[in-house]
């Protein structure tokens, strides 16, 4: 059992860090996006074997489903040009800050520190307590309440942002007028023409 | 299906195998058997559909292979099979050919969940409602994959209207399934349909009600409203007309599919039907009460169970026959109900079906959340959710007050939708008068 | 949908919803129809020209070809326009015999013509299928009289090639009865349909003066309000005879034709009733004119038309003396209908504009010729 | 499970995973594919939280119920973002993050 | 903008606008649609039904052809001798609008000068637009338009169709359109009829003519055998000059097939290509009247007597007589086939003839009766 669970971490994590990989590198942004997907798909596996089911499924529910689709969305809006250069001038100074931190600083740290581990023999909790959506939910309007409202808040003003943004002002929208629109506007300003006239020649 | 593995393999061979080999083989063997059935529903359902509204246009439909065309979809995929498969040049070749899987996958995983008699379910997940609709999602993926790659100007568009289509419909239908989850109090698929046992009323609200696995939630306006809501959204999601508009052939020729041939082709028909099943499937299941149906309870509870290991393994095999037909005339009916709607409707325009999802469809569910609530709290709570004045009616009353309530509730906004919403289309007429009235003042 | 440049998209000319060979390259912003230009000729086989090297008669199983769906109407125009030119009195059966199919051939238009309307729409080719069995139906009468189902060629110069068979009237009678039936449920089917409603009101609205300034004819005419059939307007045949009404729409929308091609359906049904009541009897007439197979008019020239499902189908024949035209014009009702499609689909959808070509009513053949 | 993978797996795999993502955003021109970047960190964040929770804490929900906030955040933050990237391209006709570089649209 | 009406009126189209709009008008639709499907288990066999299947499974099912129906062209010949009915007048090419009749004419093999038969006719069927008109002008009724219409073929040569392949029996077009043929002929013997009225003496040739003529058969038939009666071709240009009947042989055949008709069997023209002897009135006479006695004991209605004939020959009669026998027979169904003699005879050999026919006849009544 230990070693099937080995050779799926195994699995998974490559497929995590090579899709990651492929993400930043690749020089198609719509390949990017799809392996981000594939790296999306790998951490929610990995939720599930980290046996957490409910973090699993909203991570498919909301990345797979909803943000990469965004991503896809906004990439064929905006038709980026390629051929360009994919990276920006200062590439080498990120790869060294993103190294440097990697190698240096945090898995030093993450593999030298002993974690207060409480059982290494099993599992304590029971099934419900894991994955409990309940729980969860239970938590939400009592411990968390406040996170959960201001995470709401933070969502309608998200939304309300991402609308306004990207709005497009119906002035600057160009209309097209349909026939009968076209129509009944030539009519009224002939109408309004000959008013106009009318009017001059009374004043005449 | 590990019991029977392991009582084969450890009991009548006595190999000793280890627990997690038991546990691979059976699943292995389940994922087998439902890999078996999806293909075969896909093909069955193209038969059914095509005889069925053949039917209603007065014609008879296949009928040459095989008896009454029973074969005609097996030909239909040997020549699918046989054709040559045709990339076009401009293609993205990699991600034109991963598209098809990509959305044929998720619909495979679909079948995880779902549970076909009593007893009967590949995996009892705790979230197995949500674990559906989060993996439903994913073949949006595969749809834009499909329609970038094929760098075709109807694909692409037919692509984008198909995310679109599939992602603003996936609000209105998880939240009509928020209602019955509020109702049930779980999202387990095993305990929604447990919980329609009963007769008109389910025994979990009143308890005395005679169980006859007809206490379906479609019976109560909670449920009906959530049902016609799912309904709709299902259609939505299946691409079903009146919703079919990422494959619009009088507009978009055949939308993402437009450049694919041959078994790419297949897939993405085979996606499609085997998700309309899925999709009647669980329509079915969450308002029809799945396997549930006269009989089935009763037969189920003299059988070999966790709960009853004393029983007769005879009454095992008939309450999944009995609870296995039931579910599949159910869901064959809602497939009919699917042919009966694209036998009878034209297609709604783009931006006309965004509409309708956004303002009529969410704000009917949004009224059936506070319906179910009601519901909720007049069938269940009591003083110590500070609703004491509901503690000394009987369940009966109780449930007969929530009735009454929640139908005058969700008939009122629904007219009133209706109403707003008729009215806001006629709007969108005399709405170019306001804009003319402003052009002309302009001019 | 979102949409941030313009696109150009070739509609046709070899898509399912342009009704035979027509391309329509159509720029669109989103989903707006901005700027359409209809290109056709691809169905183009220089009818005009061969009809001027046919003697007249020949001519005759040529104009079937025009608007193939129906095609006793065509041959009525050209017959008329030949008789006008030799003066030619068509015996008086013959007459009743020729409105019988021509009003026949309005129907079974209609009901095909919605079909294809509402499979633009996206329905499933159910009302095409209904549709079809009517005109399934009128074209067995067709064929038991003239021989041919879609290619009838059934008029003659002064007359009809044939008399009715004896099973005929029977079957007529028979499909009358069926007849209102039809009309009924597809009303039933479309009219208060809330799917099409959205699909069809206030979509490709053609404004009275316009469309008169276009010349349109036909149910798009009248759709957009002006009363006017050249059976009443200029009555020809024996239709100053018969009663009937003209239906006509209030806005000029996809909704008004629909509803003004059921309705005409049903005045067709009253007047053939109104024929089988007066259909003189063959006695008498002489209604097979073998003797004119070979017309040579005087000098001159003759315009005739008449009214066919599709408009005013008009033919302009000039005349040196011989046996073969001089000069062979057709005015086709698909062909002059169609202009207006480009100014009717501009700020509409690119959905709507599929409907707006369906709701015009277009044949290839008659518009290419 | 938590017998077969110790702890420091993976959160080494996060780290990696979060410095991978670090390096996306900070060194890709394309807007999207700084978001994406963005994306890849916040995601490593949550692989934190859970295996914290799991490995440490399982009796209390305080994990899981962070990674959903998390995940809303990040929902949030695409979405905003993306907007903003159409905007950009609306305004600049580019969504390259060097041809971005005045403060006035 | 309305127009002046004498009849009728202007009906403006009722909107309906307003109404709540709550899916009604779908359930609706739905109704519609779920009656057909109910209906459909039925089969719409009849106009005036709207529900029901109509489907006609094609290959099993056919729809039965009207008469009139029209596809492609035929030439028709005579089923017992073999004889064409086309003249090769060019009436056909000259109408077809799309130019597909080619005819070749047949010439004296002997003077070289045209006589009324085609050698060659040929059609092309691949860009045959069915329009009829060449049936409609051929004035000896031999091009009529066949049914058949299961024509594809793999290669477009293979749809020129020569003359072989369109020859066609009149037995068979009388089988696919009675009606027709019988109007047509109608129509001939009506004009015939209306010939011999008006011109009873000049009608036919002048008798000095005659004389040439059968002397020049005479030589053309020695030929036609010398030459060893070589295929079709041959054999027309000898048989052709027989389509040309004098009008006591047409009177005779007016007279048989009226007989004919009465005992209710398809009537067929008479037209034999064999040479004429010279016979009594009488016994043509006696073999007509005999023929239609048989006729009428074979249990059809009363035949008229052809009471006005004229002097025809005994051969004429004969075939007659043999044709109304055979009408007899077919309405009586039996299958005894009656020994013809078809050599040249004399009156007594005729007289022979139609007792023989008239004793079949009487047979196939009793027969008939019996059964």
């Amino acid at each position: 059992m230990d070693l099937l669970i080995q050779i799926i971490f195994g699995l998974l994590v490559a497929l995590i860090i090579g899709a990651a990989m492929m993400v930043v590198t690749v020089r198609n942004v719509i390949h990017a996006a799809l392996w981000l997907i594939a790296s999306f798909f790998a951490v929610a596996a990995l939720y599930l074997v980290l046996e957490a089911e409910f973090i699993a499924i909203v991570q498919v529910l909301v990345y797979v489903g909803a943000i990469s689709i965004l991503i896809l969305f906004a990439i064929m809006l905006t038709r980026s040009s390629e051929g360009e250069r994919l990276l920006t001038q200062h590439w080498w100074a990120a790869a060294l800050i993103s190294l440097g931190l990697f190698g240096a600083v945090l898995l030093p740290t993450l593999v030298g520190h002993t974690w207060n581990i409480p059982l290494p023999s099993g599992a304590p909790g029971t099934p419900e307590t894991l994955s409990g959506v309940e729980e969860i939910g239970r938590g939400f309007v009592n411990e968390f309440v406040i996170h959960f409202e201001v995470a709401g808040i933070l969502l309608t003003v998200a939304l309300i942002g991402a609308i306004v943004i990207a709005f497009e002002e119906r002035s600057r929208r160009r209309r097209v007028l349909t026939l009968s629109e076209e129509h009944i506007l030539r009519q009224r300003q002939q109408a309004t023409a000959e008013r106009v006239s009318a009017v001059a020649d009374a004043v005449d | 299906m590990q019991d029977v593995v392991n009582q084969v393999i450890n009991t009548s061979f006595g190999w000793g195998w280890p627990s997690w080999a038991i546990a691979l083989i059976g699943y292995l063997i389940v994922a087998a058997i439902l890999f078996g059935i999806a293909p075969f529903q896909m093909l069955f359902l193209t038969l059914y559909e095509r005889r069925a509204i053949a039917r209603m246009q007065d014609r008879i439909g296949p009928n040459r292979v095989g008896p009454e065309g029973a074969f005609q979809p097996l030909a239909d995929g040997v020549k699918i099979f046989t054709k040559e498969d045709i990339v076009p040049a401009a293609a993205d070749q990699w991600v034109h050919f991963i598209a098809p899987c990509v959305v044929v996958a998720p619909t495979m995983f679909m079948f995880a969940v779902l549970p076909w008699g009593p007893g009967m379910v590949p995996v009892d997940m705790n979230l197995g409602l949500l674990f559906f609709f989060a993996i439903s999602s994913v073949s949006a993926v595969g749809l834009m994959m499909a329609g970038w790659a094929s760098s075709n100007k109807f694909a692409l568009v037919g692509a984008m209207r198909a995310v679109a289509q599939m992602v603003s419909y996936e609000i209105p239908a998880v939240l009509s399934l928020l209602a019955i989850v509020m109702v049930t109090g779980s999202l387990s698929i095993v305990e929604l349909i447990n919980y329609q046992g009963g007769l008109f009323i389910s025994t979990r609200d009143v308890a005395s009600v005679p169980d006859w696995g007809l206490g379906w939630f479609i019976f109560s306006p909670v449920g009906f409203l959530a049902f016609i809501a799912f309904f709709i959204a299902a259609l939505a999601e299946g691409e079903r007309t009146p919703f079919d508009i990422p494959e619009a052939d009088s507009e978009i020729v055949a939308g993402y599919m437009t450049e694919y041939s041959g078994m790419k082709f297949g897939l993405f028909y085979l996606a499609q039907y085997v998700l309309n099943f899925l999709l009647c499937a669980i329509t079915s299941i969450i308002f029809f009460g799945g396997w549930q149906g006269p009989g089935v309870g009763w037969l189920y509870a003299q059988a070999i169970t966790p709960a009853n290991l004393q029983g007769d393994w005879i009454f095992n095999v008939l309450a999944g026959v009995l609870g296995v037909f039931y579910f599949l005339l159910k869901t064959y009916g809602f497939f009919f109900v699917m042919v009966w709607i694209r036998g009878a409707y034209a297609r709604l325009r783009i931006d006309q079906l965004m509409d309708f999802g956004w303002k009529f469809l969410i704000p009917l569910t949004l009224v059936n959340i506070f319906s179910a609530a009601i519901w909720v709290g007049l069938t269940k709570w009591g003083a110590a959710d500070g609703l004491a004045f509901v503690e000394g009616w009987s369940p009966l009353m109780r449930w007969a007050v929530a009735f009454a309530v929640t139908l005058i509730l969700n008939l009122g906004a629904y007219l009133f939708l209706a109403r707003i919403f008729a009215q806001s289309q006629d709007e969108r007429t005399r709405q170019d008068d306001e804009v003319l009235e402003q052009l002309t003042n302009v001019a | 949908m979102l949409k941030t440049e313009e696109l150009q998209i070739n509609i046709g000319p070899q898509h399912p919803s342009t009704h035979g060979v027509f391309r329509m390259l159509v720029t669109v912003d989103g989903e707006t129809v901005t700027d359409l230009k209809p290109v056709f000729g691809y169905l183009h086989r220089n009818h005009e020209q061969i009809a001027e090297v046919n003697t007249y008669l020949q001519n005759m199983p040529y104009t079937d070809r025009l608007d193939y769906f129906n095609a006793m109407a065509n041959n009525q125009a050209y017959a008329m326009a030949v008789e006008k030119m030799v003066g030619i009195e068509v015996p008086e059966r013959a007459e009743y015999l020729r409105v019988l199919m021509v009003e026949l051939t309005r129907i079974l238009n209609h009901a095909g013509a919605l079909g294809f309307l509402i499979n633009d729409m996206g329905a499933w080719q159910t009302q095409l299928a209904f549709g079809m069995r009517e005109r399934e139906k009128i074209l067995d009468l067709f064929e038991s009289v003239s021989g041919a189902r879609l290619m009838c060629n059934y008029f003659r110069f002064g007359g009809v090639a044939r008399d009715l068979p004896p099973d005929f009237m029977p079957r007529l009678k028979d499909l009358l009865v069926a007849m209102p039936a039809f009309v009924d449920e597809m009303e039933r089917l479309l009219r208060e349909n809330e799917i099409l409603l959205q699909r069809s009101e206030g979509i490709g609205i053609l404004p009275k003066d316009l469309a008169l300034a276009y010349s349109v004819t036909g149910p798009v005419l009248r759709g957009s309000g002006v009363a006017y059939d050249i059976r009443r307007a200029e009555p020809y045949s024996i239709y100053d005879r018969l009663d009937f009404d003209i239906p006509v729409g209030s806005v000029g929308d996809v909704y008004d034709r629909i509803l003004v091609r059921i309705e005409e359906m049903r005045q067709s049904r009253r007047i053939i009733e109104q024929v089988i009541a007066q259909l003189p009897d063959a006695q008498g007439g002489h209604i097979n004119p073998k003797a004119r197979q070979n017309v040579r008019p005087p000098v001159g020239d003759v315009y005739a038309r008449v009214e066919t499902p599709k408009g005013e189908l008009g033919f302009y024949l000039v005349s040196d003396g011989s046996s073969k035209p001089y000069r062979y014009k057709v005015r086709a009702p698909s062909f002059i209908n169609l202009t207006p499609l480009g100014d009717m689909c501009r700020g509409y959808k690119v959905a709507d504009m599929v409907v707006i070509l369906g709701s015009i009513d277009i044949v290839m053949g008659e518009v290419d010729r | 499970m938590t017998r077969a993978i110790p702890l420091e797996a993976v959160l080494a795999v996060a780290a990696a995973l979060f410095c991978i993502g670090l390096f996306g955003a900070l060194s890709r021109r394309n807007l999207v594919g700084v978001l994406m970047g963005i994306e890849l960190m916040l995601n490593s964040v949550n692989i934190n939280l859970v295996a914290f929770w799991r490995y440490l804490e399982p009796r209390f929900i305080t994990g899981p119920s962070f990674a959903i906030f998390i995940i809303t955040v990040a929902a949030a933050e695409a979405a905003v973002g993306l907007a903003m990237i159409i905007a950009i391209y609306r305004t600049w006709n580019t969504v390259n993050i060097d041809s971005v570089d005045s403060l006035k649209g | 903008m309305t127009i002046e009406m004498q009849r009728g009126s202007v009906i403006v189209m009722d909107r309906r606008r307003g109404k709540l709009r709550a899916g009604q008008g779908l359930l609706q639709g739905l109704k519609v649609v779920w009656d057909h499907w109910a209906g459909s288990f039925r089969t719409n066999d009849n106009f005036s039904k709207i529900h029901g299947t109509f489907t006609v499974e094609y290959p099993d099912e056919r729809l039965p052809m009207p008469q009139a129906y029209r596809n492609m062209p035929v030439l028709l010949f005579d089923d017992e001798s073999g004889h064409e009915l086309c003249t090769g007048c060019y009436q056909c090419q000259r109408i077809c609008p799309p130019q597909v009749i080619h005819i070749t004419q047949a010439k004296d093999p002997v003077t070289g000068k045209m006589v009324p038969a085609a050698t060659e006719f040929i059609i092309e069927y691949d860009a045959c637009m069915s329009c009829g008109f060449c049936a409609e002008v051929c004035p000896f009724d031999s091009i009529k338009m066949d049914h058949v219409y299961e024509l594809s073929t793999a290669d477009r040569v293979s749809l020129t169709m020569r003359k072989t392949q369109l020859n066609r029996p009149i037995s068979y077009y009388t089988g696919i359109a009675p009606d027709l043929w019988a109007e047509a002929q109608a129509g001939a013997m009506k004009k015939l009829q209306g010939s011999i009225k008006r011109r009873p003496d000049v009608i036919g040739l002048a008798a000095s003519l005659t004389e040439k003529i059968k002397a020049r058969r005479l030589e053309l038939a020695a030929a036609g055998q010398v030459a060893g009666g070589g295929g079709q071709e041959a054999g027309v240009a000898p048989a052709a000059p027989a389509a040309k009947l004098t009008p006591e042989e047409k009177a005779a055949k007016l007279a048989a097939m009226k007989a004919a008709k009465q005992a209710g069997g398809a009537p067929a023209p008479a037209e034999a290509p064999v040479e004429l002897s010279p016979a009594d009135a009488k016994a043509a006479k006696l073999a007509a009247i005999k023929a239609a006695n048989a006729a009428k004991q074979a249990g059809a209605a009363p035949a008229e007597a052809p009471v006005e004939l004229s002097p025809a020959d005994a051969k004429a009669a004969k075939l007659a007589a043999i044709k109304a026998a055979n009408a007899a027979k077919q309405a009586g169904a039996v299958p005894a086939p009656v020994e013809v003699p078809s050599t040249p005879l004399d009156a007594k050999a005729a007289r022979l003839a139609a007792i023989k026919a008239a004793n079949a006849a009487k047979q196939a009544a009793e027969q008939s009766n019996n059964e």
